[in-house]
């Protein structure tokens, strides 16, 4: 007899809610069984299954960082029944978790090398974990660079965090918003992705290249880093599928054999041109 | 059968059409729908008393849709879906070559939506008898008996969702059981959660159900649901008058309305 | 025993009965207190599941009330209602649901004094068909025979 | 452990279920209503039906219910209360009358359900469930158990399996553990075996094609043409996922009446068009021929790659509920021979 029900989720306790930009809000979560939150642990890249009791369950990646304990973060869009209940929560409110699931970046196989972290849109948070486990470990590497746009100034999210590593003096920081999305005080770059990357010509030599955005975004990026001489297996991105279960189990996820839940969500660029592409 | 044969031919030569949508040999004595796309393929088609399956269906699916000009093989039921569907916007005249059958099993010449009209027009389609016995025999039942068949009739169904795919009027791309903000049907096949589904699909072909009873046969469980919109044709009928896909530019019957309309319960 | 009390779920219309209602209110007229109104804008806009829902979630009688013919804010809103009710009113039947458990008004703005009488007599009539149980069962945790059957 | 083998005469058979009646099991098997045939819980022998080829509905709801609570949550006031379904009110379980095929069919399921995740709800289901299987006498057209490594008289899977043999009394191998189990409580139901050559009883089910051919064939079939020509007829309805021992594929939901509610795992299929689709729209398997191609390829291709189990046991159930045809021997035959 198996004693767990895989199924259950943590009771989480919000702590702090912000809004990131219209429709996006960013929940701090505790357990509410401490001695849970004291054995949990999970690493940069993995997911897990967030749910509003009554609603459902909805997959989204971990936000935080592992490196910062005694909390973790998720941020999320309000599109469907669980993300538009979830954006109607507030602090005190409780909800549920299940998780990590899923592989992770392999940031020790990075240390000694160059960064470039991608990221267009909504596809910051899966990044942005990623982002300060690197800095949190900054002596680990050497030049990190990122490039992040969005449509509109009003939909970058993460605005003081983009302010803060905007003022680190060793971080280069590339923002941009698509033509027609700029403010007279933009500051920032004005064009596509793929075009600023191009413009911005980050060396490759050494240098691990982490994408995350819209099929449109990547397909148009992966050409630019090829032309910059970025090898397939030092470019990484995290792919999202449909999910229910998130272990393998409930069928939705896999793009041929490889199931995103188990074998991913992150991949490298190496990886995906052995598969299908169903995602 | 020859006829049908030859004019399938002569269309996809022509290529005044893509494919040509019709019925074929299957397996161990079944009758399916096949796609000859090739003038060579239309020895494949045939047409008998097992070719009962409703093949408007596909007109509405992805891929057979974006093929552009279809022919199609078309029994009385077939005509009246295509009118049906026509007259609720999801249909062009121009991308339809319609090889008519009649209820001798001959091919029909139907050079258009107007002639369709006129030939249903000269045609007798009412439930067949045996379907209307049942109806009657529920008619007879009291409300109690009529609660406790249904409830048996419906409590296998596991939503499967066959009786939605094999009608030809359940285009919509997003369902009302799949809407769920909020989730109004519960996904679970549970009693009352089918009581549910198929009482509101069933409300959803009001004056618009033509009665192919495709959706009954397309059961896996042999639920006949299909008694459901049956009777709610003749109530359609009974109340205004109205019959579906006779027209290809009729008004739907809920969205429309008469002063005159009769009821007596309402206080 | 205490007598039955029927629970009772009213969607009316925003423009009618609503106010009809809220008349009845103000004229101090009393009335039967089993009645839950839910207030929409319009006859038109009162999707049939709802009903289903209503006793889903327990009611034992729903009532339905909007404004009279030719009165509707909106033109046309209870006549496309009124079509819909008739054909639904007669599935409801064929599928064995009890339909005299439904019961429809036209009750305007000036009618406080009608509403009170048609939610008394709806109460009276609802009293005498006792609690809507076979519905009420079949809803009743969905799960517990899967659970049990395996 | 060796097979025993022992005679059970058709009386008794009924006595035995009687006397697992009475010790509160739950007796599933197969009874007929108009043509369909569906596993229910019967009080006596009487009400099952011995008139099928393989029952319309296949017996995975014994460990895989179409609909099963996976917790229970009350919304108060000091906040959300949960509690994870309790598996010890399962039943004790026996399932009178499946098929070979089908016993065969919850090693796909065990598979899928223990990819390094233990899925409890189901084990626990399946360790209190205890099978006796009925060989097959007969097989039809859809039949095709033989080219995917079963037969009509196979043992595995199952923890007592009858035939019928002369006379009509039933040769029973006792399989497994559990069925040693069951025919010790009843022992006095189960006689010497007369000695009866099996094979003689069983029906003659035709190999089709080669499974260990059409294996790495459909793992290289991804970009092949035959999904859409052998799709365009598939309407998208569940109907062979729903009556397919082996398709696992689920949905989670809530279902909640005011502060209460449940979490509830239910029966889906991969070839339903929303299955995939993303909350931005994005669907990655957008047309019919994708969904097709999925739940061939996840049975003869990914599973083997993955679970190294065939995710199809031959029972043809999907064929005949098919409400257009969708031959699936046929299909993979085509692709064998491709």
């Amino acid at each position: 007899m198996y004693k767990e029900n895989i199924y259950l989720p943590y009771l989480m306790n919000i702590e702090r809610v912000t809004e990131e930009a219209p429709f996006v809000k960013t929940f701090r979560l505790k357990f509410a069984n401490e001695e849970e939150g004291k054995q949990f642990t999970y690493k940069t890249g993995q997911f897990g299954e967030w749910s509003v009791f009554g609603e459902g369950e909805s997959t989204f990646c971990i936000a935080s960082a592992p490196t910062r304990e005694g909390y973790i973060e998720c941020t999320f869009r309000q599109a469907g029944r669980v993300t538009s209940a979830l954006a109607s929560l507030g602090e005190g409110d409780q909800i549920g978790f299940r998780g990590p699931y899923g592989n992770v970046f392999p940031i020790e196989e990075w240390y000694g090398k160059s960064l470039l972290f991608i990221a267009g849109g909504i596809a910051l948070p899966p990044m942005r974990s990623v982002i300060w486990n690197c800095l949190d470990l900054r002596d680990k590497f050497k030049d990190i660079t990122i490039l992040y746009g969005a449509r509109a100034v009003k939909d970058l999210v993460y605005k003081q965090e983009l302010e803060a590593w905007k003022n680190m003096p060793d971080v280069n920081l590339h923002l941009t918003v698509d033509p027609g999305g700029e403010t007279p005080e933009w500051k920032g770059e004005v064009g596509f992705v793929p075009t600023i990357l191009d413009k911005v010509a980050p060396a490759s030599k050494d240098c691990i290249a982490i994408v995350c955005g819209p099929p449109i975004m990547i397909k148009f990026t992966f050409p630019v880093l090829e032309k910059l001489g970025f090898a397939d297996n030092m470019v990484y991105t995290t792919l999202e599928n449909r999910m229910k279960c998130g272990i393998g189990k409930c069928g939705r996820c896999n793009t041929g054999s490889v199931y995103i839940c188990k074998d991913g969500p992150v991949f490298t660029r190496e990886q995906l041109k052995g598969i299908p592409a169903e995602y | 059968m020859d006829d049908l044969r030859k004019k399938a031919k002569d269309l996809l030569e022509s290529q005044a059409v893509n494919v040509i949508i019709g019925y074929g040999e299957g397996t161990s004595g079944a009758v399916r729908a096949i796609f000859p796309r090739k003038a060579e393929e239309t020895d494949k088609l045939i047409y008998d008393d097992r070719c009962t399956q409703n093949l408007a269906v596909y007109l509405m699916k992805h891929e057979i849709k974006h093929m552009e000009k279809k022919g199609i093989v078309a029994t009385i039921p077939a005509m009246r879906s295509i009118l049906q569907v026509a007259s609720e916007y999801q249909l062009k005249e121009d991308e339809l070559v319609i090889l008519g059958i009649g209820p001798d099993g001959k091919l029909v010449d139907i050079p258009g939506f107007k002639a369709m009209e006129d030939y249903l027009a000269t045609q007798d389609f009412g439930i067949q008898e045996d379907d209307k016995a049942i109806l009657r025999k529920i008619d007879a039942m009291s409300m109690e008996e009529r609660w406790s068949f249904w409830k048996d009739e419906l409590s296998p169904c596991f939503k499967c969702y066959a009786c939605r795919a094999a009608c030809p009027m359940c285009y919509c791309t997003r369902c009302f059981v799949e809407v769920n903000t909020p989730q109004w049907i519960p996904i679970s096949a549970n009693e009352i959660g089918n009581f549910e589904w198929h009482l509101l699909r069933a409300m959803h072909l009001a004056g618009r159900c033509i009665n192919c009873g495709e959706c009954g046969r397309a059961c896996p469980l042999e639920i006949p649901i299909h008694l459901l919109t049956y009777k709610m044709t003749e109530d359609v009928q009974t109340d205004f008058g109205v019959t579906a896909g006779l027209k290809a530019d009729m008004p739907s019957v809920l969205s429309t309305y008469k002063l005159e309309d009769k009821e007596t319960f309402i206080r | 025993m205490a007598e039955f009390e029927p629970r009772i779920v009213a969607f009316v219309c925003n423009w009618c009965t609503y106010a009809g209602a809220d008349l009845t209110g103000t004229s101090r007229i009393k009335y039967a207190t089993n009645v839950r109104i839910i207030r929409f804008p319009c006859t038109g806009r009162i999707d049939f599941m709802l009903l289903l829902k209503a006793f889903g979630n327990g009611a034992d009688g729903v009532m339905i009330s909007g404004c009279h013919p030719n009165d509707c804010h909106y033109t046309s809103g209870n006549f496309h209602a009124r079509r819909r009710w008739m054909i639904f009113r007669r599935l409801l039947d064929f599928a064995g649901i009890d339909h005299r458990r439904i019961i429809f008004s036209w009750v305007s703005a000036a009618e406080g004094a009608k509403w009170a009488q048609v939610v008394n007599t709806a109460v009276e009539e609802f009293r005498q068909l006792g609690p809507y149980d076979n519905y009420h069962a079949a809803s009743k945790e969905p799960l517990e025979r899967e659970v049990i059957n395996g | 452990m060796d097979i025993e083998r022992k005679l059970i005469k058709r009386a008794s058979l009924g006595k035995l279920v009687e006397q697992l009646r009475a010790e509160g099991k739950v007796v599933l098997a197969p009874k007929k209503k108009k043509n369909v045939v569906f596993f229910e819980p019967i009080n006596t022998i009487d009400e099952m039906s011995t008139d099928y080829i393989a029952t319309t509905q296949s017996p995975k709801a014994a460990a895989f219910p179409k609909s099963d609570r996976i917790l229970k949550f009350e919304n108060g006031k000091e906040g959300i209360k949960f509690e994870g379904q309790p598996t010890s009110v399962y039943p004790e379980t026996v399932v009178l009358g499946l098929r070979p095929c089908d016993a065969t069919g919850f090693d796909s399921l065990t598979a899928i359900f223990n990819w390094d995740y233990k899925d409890q709800l189901y084990n626990d289901r399946l360790a209190k469930t205890t099978f006796i299987g009925i060989s097959c006498a007969s097989c039809d057209a859809y039949c095709f158990c033989t080219s995917v490594k079963g037969g009509p008289g196979n043992t595995h899977g199952t923890d007592i399996l009858l035939t019928a043999v002369d006379g009509g009394d039933f040769l029973a191998e006792i399989v497994s553990e559990k069925g040693k189990k069951l025919a010790v409580s009843g022992q006095q139901y189960f006689e010497a075996d007369s000695g009866a050559d099996k094979e003689k009883f069983l029906a003659n089910v035709p190999v089709k094609f080669d499974v260990d051919t059409l294996v790495p064939k459909a793992q290289n079939s991804f970009e092949s043409p035959v999904w859409l020509e052998q799709s365009l007829r598939c309407i998208g309805c569940g109907a062979c996922a729903y009556v397919c021992p082996t398709c696992a594929c689920f949905d989670m939901q809530d279902e909640t009446t005011g502060s209460k509610g449940q979490r509830v795992r239910c029966w889906d299929s991969c070839g339903f068009g929303l299955f995939t689709l993303h909350t931005s729209g994005h669907n990655p398997r957008e047309v019919q021929s994708a969904r097709w191609r999925q739940r061939v390829l996840h049975k003869f291709s990914y599973m083997p790659e993955r679970l190294n189990v065939v995710g199809c046991i031959g029972c043809g159930r999907c064929s005949r509920a098919c409400p257009v045809d969708m031959n699936l021997s046929e299909h993979l035959v085509n692709l064998a021979e491709a």
